[in-house]
């Protein structure tokens, strides 16, 4: 993994935030590695806490806690479809199937520790997200950073985004 | 160490169920009931390391004095000068709190029992059934706890929540996180302790996991303390992992004898075999903690190497024969030798007692040659001493030796001169741990040798005895500091193994130097009356936890963090 | 309520002896004739006729080890029928199960297991405390031996007197 | 008392005691200074009428004891220590070795004697079960006492009668408990398991036969004036020695003391139930055998009522915390797994203190003292042995009697080695 | 020497000894075992052989494999003696029992006798060495109680043995008892007074004292031969064994054949003087007299007659045994000196009242 010197500078600079301890600058850190690398591989945390001089566990610890952050590569689209209550009762349980099969994504591996699933072609990956804030218009989902609401029509969808 | 020196504690009042206590300001409530002679149960807490306070075990009542309402009466004392307590109606956490004066403290109220039932509850609902495959049923804080605090039928139908089982974390440890109970005093050892902060909680949550950061390992020398302080099964020891079950284990009191730390330790041992070591708490030695090293030296106890009969060399070959001929054909040949022809080398590794006896061969075979084997190794920050010997002080002390390993070089001289015609090897192997040759042994007219396992010197002694090893005998030992402290047998050595003291004993008597002595304690007594040290002292005083006999100077690193930590309140100690 | 207990009192024919004799002989008779005719006899013939027909349910034989319906040995060496055992009859060295075992996530099972038959006493408290269903009391009453060694039975005696038991709770298989 | 008494003999038993005590001091006065030598005659440890193994020193002149010293412990095995190393529970088959002819009783007063301790009483199912036991063991117990004692006597072929009925309360026990003689049914709180399918009418059906049986037996001895004349007016015991000497069971109510515990302090519920307390008039030995006679139909009178009457519901305490759960829970939930492992390796958590619990065994009175510190095992735990207590008037009844007299005298006393060494 | 006398003499005991009355006792042990179980509901040796019949060969080649083990505390002359003693007078008297009338115009006795009785007597009370010496002998304290028990006894039985037979004797006046068996033949048995001169007023009123006289002789044969309700000699429950405690393997099984033997003597004996020996009842196929030839089919008849009461007396032997408990040995004492033996006096003054009265 090699961290561009530009990103370095840049958390360098968000490290500057934290005088008092520098541990308190790990989801910054983690932040701008996943920004910039789309998840955060295992040489990303050991990377992270050699910067902070932390050992890498404390920095996974941080890294699992938070579903915001990823452990393995997502597919070029992210969707991230809501299961709370009112969307769960709106049907987003079929969306997800929909989705899935629009998409052509295998859910069957997906397990607790790796919530999200790839299509085959690396175009669009999956995961179940907690409210995303629109409840009166489930279902709802996102894609990347777009948000839909009372999505009714995968295909039409992911077809928006389809190469 | 001594309370001398520090300054006065302030004491404070409260009422422990009722009962008023004056306990010191400051204490965490845990330790104040303690000290009233109240368990409260819990997990996480450990007074060697922080509290975290994440088990919500400890939970119990609290409650301040009633401060009036505006426009009220003050609440007037009672004829004991406390005041009337007013309880908080939520329940707070005993291990992480300190004392205030006249706090009121409720360990075995309805809240409580409530509280610790729910706890219970709680951390049963994702065990696994593991109990009749899992080493710590026996000595399990969650089946004690259950019993003693939780419900008596399960309340659970769902299925379970499936983690890692079985995960390879480091060499001599097995983590189980099915039944990880997530109290963190593993995490919490490494970090503070051991400094190898390896270990951390990953997927918090229902999924909480107890890990080692991928590609690295619980490797440490005291990796293995974190199977000790751990409450329930999730984190075991190869090396005792499925051997015995612990309510099997007669439990011994004894010292470990790897380096001249003496480690304060209790022997698990069934029917004559030993199948643990476990630290045992002293705070003047090695506060709760040893190195695994230590630990798990003992595994030779029951090797096939042991010599279990004496041997007796006839047309060079060693024949099995009783102790009487034994003692008969060695006595004979030292009888045989002028004075100053014979070396006595004895060890590091003998008790008080048996150096003493020593002594008195020494002085019956009437030579100046008397040395014992050094040992010198790395020291490290924590426990582990430079001196591999356990009782060099007292081989220093009772033999009158200055410095071990001296005398030895005048011995090989005097051998390969031929001034010294008699070699009497206590203990010790010469051939792999002082650099004598089987060359040089088979020079002279007889070498007697006594030692647990066969051994190249052994081979090249005339006369093999087989002696005792450190979980097979009574004794005193003199650890680095100086600290004089107690070994007690745990088993009983494999055929006719007897203590070296006895064996000398044997070989004074048949050389005509004295009575027999018949206990140890009289091998004490005699020790007490000839060397001024250890004046006044028996084997009883000694207590299972030592006394300080003599200043060296040498410090245990590991204690000097702990008073500080200590001192500072970061833990209880 | 205590009632005195009749004693009889004799005729003086009966202080004669004979009556008493007669009558006594006359009832060892009627079994003699009984027996002779066939329905008296309730001596049961040892080899040929056995108690196997008439032992109950819960009979408490021989103690032995079982296996499952996929063939699993079901002890997992807990040692708890090691402890309970009042003569001591029980011995058992654990082991590891190794990783390539198909049973493997069970981790642990007996090494040795033995049992002295000269010592068991048949109480049945290694059936009640197993918490494994693993050890059964079989309705095998003869047990014999040449030998003391013999009449201590190993691991694979006991499999094989214990057999296959179906029905029992397979909680290995991912319930727990 | 009451009962009709045109059948019963002799006027004064008093009197007639008197003679016979005055007989043997007589016989031992005048035979004092005669020259001669006294023959010290070993009588077992193995001998056919001692029952086991117990030792009788006879000193005879001719056939005439002077005095007799019996010697016990032959068959001592420690079981009052080895308690002391074992849960309460696990303890439970060494009772089935106290009286080995009656198990099934020493398991209850057992059990009876911890749930003292422990404070508990069982449900009423499981008290009418425990009576089933013990009369059941009393009747077993009874016919192999008057076996003996009749085969002491020369009559053999009663011994096998005897069995034969023995052998039906064997299969019973079996049928309840899984084993024929080792029965080991109680445990502390309970029992192993309810009565199974059928039990009841076997038993229904033993009762009656039995009672024809009893009848047989009753015609070849009880009229025969063999008999008579071998067990009349031996081993005469009077009542203030029977109480001096501290004698229980049938063999006191021989000597006409109305004492059993069953009446006396009821235990399961044993007021529940109908019954008469049979007791001798003169203490000889012919009275201890009608008393056991009797005894063995009240017995059945007892077992019937209980079968009339059976309660149902649980059979045993019900207690988490202190009874082993069900298999099921063990197998399958967590709660239940850990009590389960500590309850069977750390045992009851029994409270301290000290009981005393006696219990009316065939034998006599058997009772348990329990010392305890706490914990699952007791600190103390000592037994009563009726068949110790009642050996122990042997030397005050044997002399004056002749060497004959002492099988019958043995016979009638009905002790059991195995209880009396422990 | 008479040649021939002396063949037909071995003849006579070969086959009366060796072929009849040893494997007679043989199998008395077998139908003691066979019988006893069956009162008791049992089933007995049924394993070797047919119905168990080959149980006494099994049991004899096991005694005789047994080890034969001589305690060192014993004196070993006497020790050895004592079971060839109680033995051999056991099949001694058997020379005089009349075991059938005549066959081949041969006596069927080996030694026909006039003082048959007497003989049968005197040489009975041999037996009683044997005991005493096997209970003295072995320096042992139970055989040395069962030694002097059975001397006692069997001395106070045979004055009430013999004074029972007196009677009998004064009737028939002969002592030879082919006579007394052929009176009988013709004049009905001495229970079974019920042809020839039986059926005159003073044979049927003879009946009582001889009833009298069967009661004695008979329980007084039990107490001869250690039978229980008298086998306090031996009494497992109280003397171990009594005399042969000490004794094991052929020693032993000669005690046990010795006590069978006079068994079946006493069971020969009662039924020659009793119940007819040899002779058919009502007279069937009596011979004249004893020196009458009669058919060798009617000898034969006569000998399986004998036999045949024999074994069901024997019968009753064990079916006695095994119903009744036994006496105390004072109690045996008191009924033989106080009860059967003025009873026996008593007897036979009626004997001789009746015999004279009613003529």
């Amino acid at each position: 993994m090699e961290v561009p010197a530009d990103l370095e500078k840049e958390i360098d600079e968000r490290i500057t935030h934290y005088p008092v301890s520098k541990r308190s600058a790990v989801l910054p850190v983690l932040h701008a590695l996943q920004h910039h690398f789309g998840y955060l591989s295992n040489e990303a945390v050991e990377w992270t806490a050699a910067k902070l001089e932390l050992q890498p566990i404390k920095v996974l610890e941080v890294v699992t806690f938070y579903p915001g952050f990823r452990q393995s590569a997502p597919g070029k689209y992210h969707i991230r479809v809501c299961r709370t209550l009112s969307c769960a009762m709106a049907g987003s349980a079929e969306l997800m199937e929909s989705l899935c099969e629009s998409a052509k994504i295998d859910r069957s591996s997906v397990s607790h520790h790796h919530p999200i699933a790839v299509s085959e072609d690396g175009q669009f990956s999956i995961e179940f997200a907690e409210c995303l804030a629109s409840c009166g218009f489930g279902p709802v989902c996102m894609v990347n950073d777009d948000f839909h609401e009372k999505v009714e029509d995968a295909g039409a969808l992911l077809g928006k985004y389809r190469d | 160490m001594s309370d001398e020196g520090k300054p006065a504690v302030e004491m404070v009042d409260i009422q422990i169920d009722g009962k008023w206590h004056k306990v010191p300001k400051g204490t965490r409530m845990i330790e104040a009931c303690r000290q009233a002679g109240v368990e409260v149960p819990h997990y996480c807490y450990h007074p060697k390391l922080t509290s975290p306070g994440n088990c919500r075990m400890c939970l119990v009542e609290m409650g301040m004095p009633a401060r009036p309402r505006p426009g009220e009466d003050p609440p007037q004392p009672d004829e004991d000068g406390h005041l009337p307590i007013s309880w908080m109606p939520r329940p707070v956490i005993a291990c992480a709190n300190t004392v205030a004066p006249n706090m009121g403290i409720r360990t075995e109220s309805d809240l409580t029992h409530a509280c610790r039932q729910g706890v219970m509850e709680l951390l049963l609902i994702n065990h696994p059934l593991d109990c009749p495959i899992c080493d710590q049923a026996g000595e399990c804080s969650l089946q004690e706890f259950s019993v003693e605090h939780g419900n008596g039928g399960s309340r659970f139908r769902e299925q379970k929540v499936k983690k890692p089982k079985n995960v390879d974390i480091g060499p001599r440890i097995r983590l189980d996180d099915e039944r990880c109970i997530m109290c963190s005093r593993c995490i919490r050892f490494t970090d503070e302790i051991a400094d190898d902060p390896v270990l951390g909680f990953t997927d918090r949550g229902s999924h909480t996991t107890l890990t080692v950061h991928p590609g690295q390992q619980l490797a440490n020398n005291y990796s293995l303390n974190t199977v000790d302080i751990c409450p329930v099964g999730a984190l075991t020891s190869n090396d005792f992992r499925f051997q015995m079950r612990v309510w099997f284990l007669k439990e011994t009191e004894s010292l470990c004898t790897s380096c001249g730390r003496g480690c304060n330790v209790t022997i698990g041992s069934r029917e004559d075999k030993v199948f643990r070591m476990t630290p045992r708490e002293n705070n003047d030695v090695n506060s709760a903690w040893m190195c695994d090293q230590g630990r798990l030296n003992f595994h030779y106890l029951a090797s096939d190497l042991r010599l279990t009969d004496p041997l007796i060399r006839v047309d060079g070959k060693h024949e099995a024969a009783t102790w009487a001929e034994a003692i008969r054909v060695s006595s004979e040949a030292l009888g045989r030798c002028q004075p100053n022809e014979i070396a006595l080398i004895a060890s590091g590794r003998m008790t008080n007692e048996e150096l003493f006896m020593a002594r008195r061969l020494a002085s019956v075979m009437k030579t100046e040659f008397v040395d014992i084997v050094p040992r010198n190794g790395e020291a490290d920050d924590y426990l582990v001493a430079a001196d591999k010997n356990p009782n060099t002080t007292g081989a220093k002390l009772i033999l009158g030796i200055d410095e071990p390993g001296k005398a030895l070089e005048e011995i090989r001289k005097g051998i390969a001169q031929g001034r010294i015609k008699a070699l009497v090897v206590l203990q010790e192997n010469l051939i792999d741990d002082a650099g004598f040759t089987a060359e040089e042994l088979g020079k002279l007219d007889f070498v007697l040798h006594t030692y647990p396992l066969a051994n190249p010197t052994a081979d090249a002694a005339d006369v093999v005895l087989p002696g005792a090893a450190f979980s097979e005998k009574r004794g005193s030992m003199i650890n680095v500091t100086g600290r004089l402290q107690r070994l007690n047998r745990a088993t009983d050595g494999p055929g006719q193994t007897l203590e070296t003291w006895e064996i000398v004993r044997d070989l004074i008597q048949a050389l005509g130097g004295g009575n027999g002595i018949y206990l140890v304690e009289d091998v004490f007594k005699q020790l007490a009356a000839e060397v001024s040290e250890f004046e006044g002292l028996s084997l009883s005083k000694i207590g299972s936890l030592g006394i300080p006999l003599v200043e060296t100077g040498e410090t245990v690193p590991l204690l000097a963090r702990e008073q500080e930590r200590i001192a500072k309140g970061i833990i209880v100690g | 309520m205590a009632i005195v207990v009749k004693r009889p009192k004799l005729k003086w024919w009966e202080q004669l002896y004979l009556p008493g004799i007669i009558k006594g002989l006359g009832i060892t008779l009627r079994h003699f004739f009984k027996s002779v005719g066939g329905s008296g006899s309730v001596t049961m013939q040892y080899p040929e006729e056995k108690w196997n027909d008439h032992l109950p349910e819960h009979y408490r034989g021989a103690p032995a080890l079982v296996t499952d319906e996929q063939d699993r040995e079901r002890c997992v060496s807990c040692q708890l029928c090691e402890f309970i055992c009042p003569p001591r009859a029980i011995t058992i060295i654990p082991e590891e199960i190794p990783s390539d075992d198909q049973w493997a996530k069970v981790e642990k099972r007996p090494k040795k297991f033995e049992i002295d038959m000269i010592r068991c006493i048949y109480c049945g408290l290694c059936e009640e405390v197993c918490p494994e269903q693993a050890i059964y009391l079989r309705k095998d009453y003869s047990i014999t031996g040449l030998t003391r060694g013999e009449m201590v039975h190993d691991k694979e005696k006991l499999y094989e007197i214990g057999g296959k038991r179906v029905g029992l709770v397979n909680k290995w298989n991912e319930l727990k | 008392m009451s009962t009709s008494t045109q059948e019963i003999e002799a006027p004064d038993p008093a009197a007639k005691i008197a003679r016979s005590a005055a007989a043997i001091a007589e016989y031992q006065q005048t035979t004092e200074d005669l020259v001669g030598e006294k023959l010290v005659l070993n009588m077992g440890p193995s001998h056919p009428a001692t029952h086991g193994v117990l030792r009788l020193i006879l000193e005879l002149d001719g056939e005439v004891i002077t005095k007799a010293e019996p010697d016990v412990g032959f068959l001592h095995r420690g079981d009052e220590k080895i308690a002391e190393n074992m849960q309460y529970n696990q303890f439970v088959p060494y009772t089935d070795r106290l009286d080995y002819l009656a198990p099934l009783a020493n398991n209850v007063a057992y059990a009876l004697a911890v749930e003292k301790l422990m404070g508990w009483e069982l449900p009423a199912r499981g008290k009418a079960i425990r009576v089933i036991c013990c009369e059941m063991a009393r009747i077993s117990a009874h016919l192999l006492g008057l076996g003996a004692y009749a085969m002491d006597v020369g009559a053999m072929t009663v011994f096998l009668y005897t069995f034969q009925q023995r052998e039906t309360v064997y299969n019973l026990s079996e049928q309840l408990t899984g084993a024929r003689f080792t029965t080991s049914y109680t445990r502390v709180g309970g029992q192993i398991r309810d009565l199974p399918a059928g039990f009841l009418e076997s038993l229904a059906k033993f009762c009656d036969e039995f009672l024809i049986c009893l009848d047989e037996v009753d015609k070849l001895l009880t009229r025969n004036k063999i008999f008579l004349d071998r067990t009349k007016d031996v081993g005469v015991i009077s009542k203030e020695d029977a109480i001096a000497w501290g004698l229980s069971g049938p063999n006191l109510r021989g000597s006409g003391v109305d004492h059993d515990v069953r009446k006396a302090n009821p235990y399961l519920d044993y007021e529940r139930y109908d019954f008469e307390i049979p007791v001798g008039e003169y203490g000889d030995s012919f009275d201890r055998y009608l008393v056991r006679m009797e005894e063995m139909r009240q017995s059945v009178s007892i077992l019937r009522q209980v079968m009339a009457d059976l309660p149902d519901g649980p059979i045993n305490v019900v207690d988490a915390k202190q009874r082993l759960p069900q298999k099921e829970g063990v197998l399958m939930k967590m709660e239940e797994l850990i009590h389960h492992f500590i309850l069977v390796t750390e045992g009851l958590d029994a409270p301290e203190g000290e009981v005393y619990f006696g219990a009316e065994n065939p034998k006599g009175e058997l009772g348990f003292y329990i010392n305890s510190k706490g914990g699952g095992v007791p600190y103390r735990l000592k037994i009563r042995a009726p068949s110790f207590v009642n050996l122990s008037i042997l030397p005050h009844v044997l002399p004056g009697h002749m060497m004959s007299d002492v099988v019958v005298i043995l016979g009638s006393l009905d002790f059991v080695m195995g209880e009396c060494d422990r | 020497m008479d040649w021939t006398f002396l063949v037909i003499s071995v003849v006579k005991i070969i086959g009366l000894v060796f072929l009849t009355i040893l494997p007679m006792v043989a199998y008395s042990v077998w139908a003691e075992r066979r019988v006893s179980a069956a009162i008791q509901d049992r089933v007995g040796p049924n394993r070797v052989g047919f119905a168990g019949l080959l149980q006494p060969m099994a049991d004899g080649l096991k005694f005789i494999l047994k080890e034969d083990l001589t305690p060192g505390h014993v004196r070993k002359f006497y020790y050895w003696l004592a079971p060839a003693l109680t033995m051999v007078p056991a099949l001694l008297t058997c020379a005089v029992l009349p075991f059938g009338s005549r066959m081949f115009g041969e006596k069927m006795v080996i030694a026909d006798l006039d003082v048959g009785p007497l003989f049968v007597f005197a040489i009975a009370s041999l037996s009683v060495y044997g005991i005493v010496l096997a209970g003295w002998a072995s320096n042992s304290k139970y055989p040395f109680f069962g030694g002097v028990r059975s001397t006692s006894q069997m001395i106070s039985y045979e004055i009430s043995l013999g004074l029972s037979i007196v009677p009998l004797l004064m009737i028939f006046g002969t002592l030879n008892l082919g006579e007394i068996v052929q009176y009988q033949a013709k004049n009905g048995w001495t229970l079974l007074p019920l042809w020839g001169e039986g059926l005159s007023l003073q044979g049927m009123l003879l009946a009582i004292p001889m009833l009298i006289s069967f009661v004695i002789f008979t329980t007084s044969v039990f107490a001869e031969t250690n039978r229980l309700p008298f086998d306090l000699p031996e009494c497992e429950t109280e003397l171990v064994a009594g005399y042969h405690t000490e004794y094991s393997s052929m020693k032993f099984a000669l005690f046990f054949l010795g006590e069978y033997a006079a068994m079946i003597i006493g069971s020969g004996l009662a039924v020659t003087l009793f119940l007819g020996g040899w002779s058919l009842p009502f007279g069937w196929l009596a011979p004249d007299s004893t020196t009458a030839e009669v058919p060798w089919w009617h000898g034969l008849i006569h000998i399986g007659v004998f036999f045949a009461k024999v074994i069901a007396f024997i019968l009753f032997f064990i079916w006695v045994r095994w119903s009744l408990p036994r006496f105390r040995y004072d109690q045996l004492m008191r009924l033989g000196w106080v009860f059967f033996f003025e009873i026996a006096v008593a007897n036979v003054v009626l004997t001789a009242v009746i015999m004279m009265f009613f003529k």
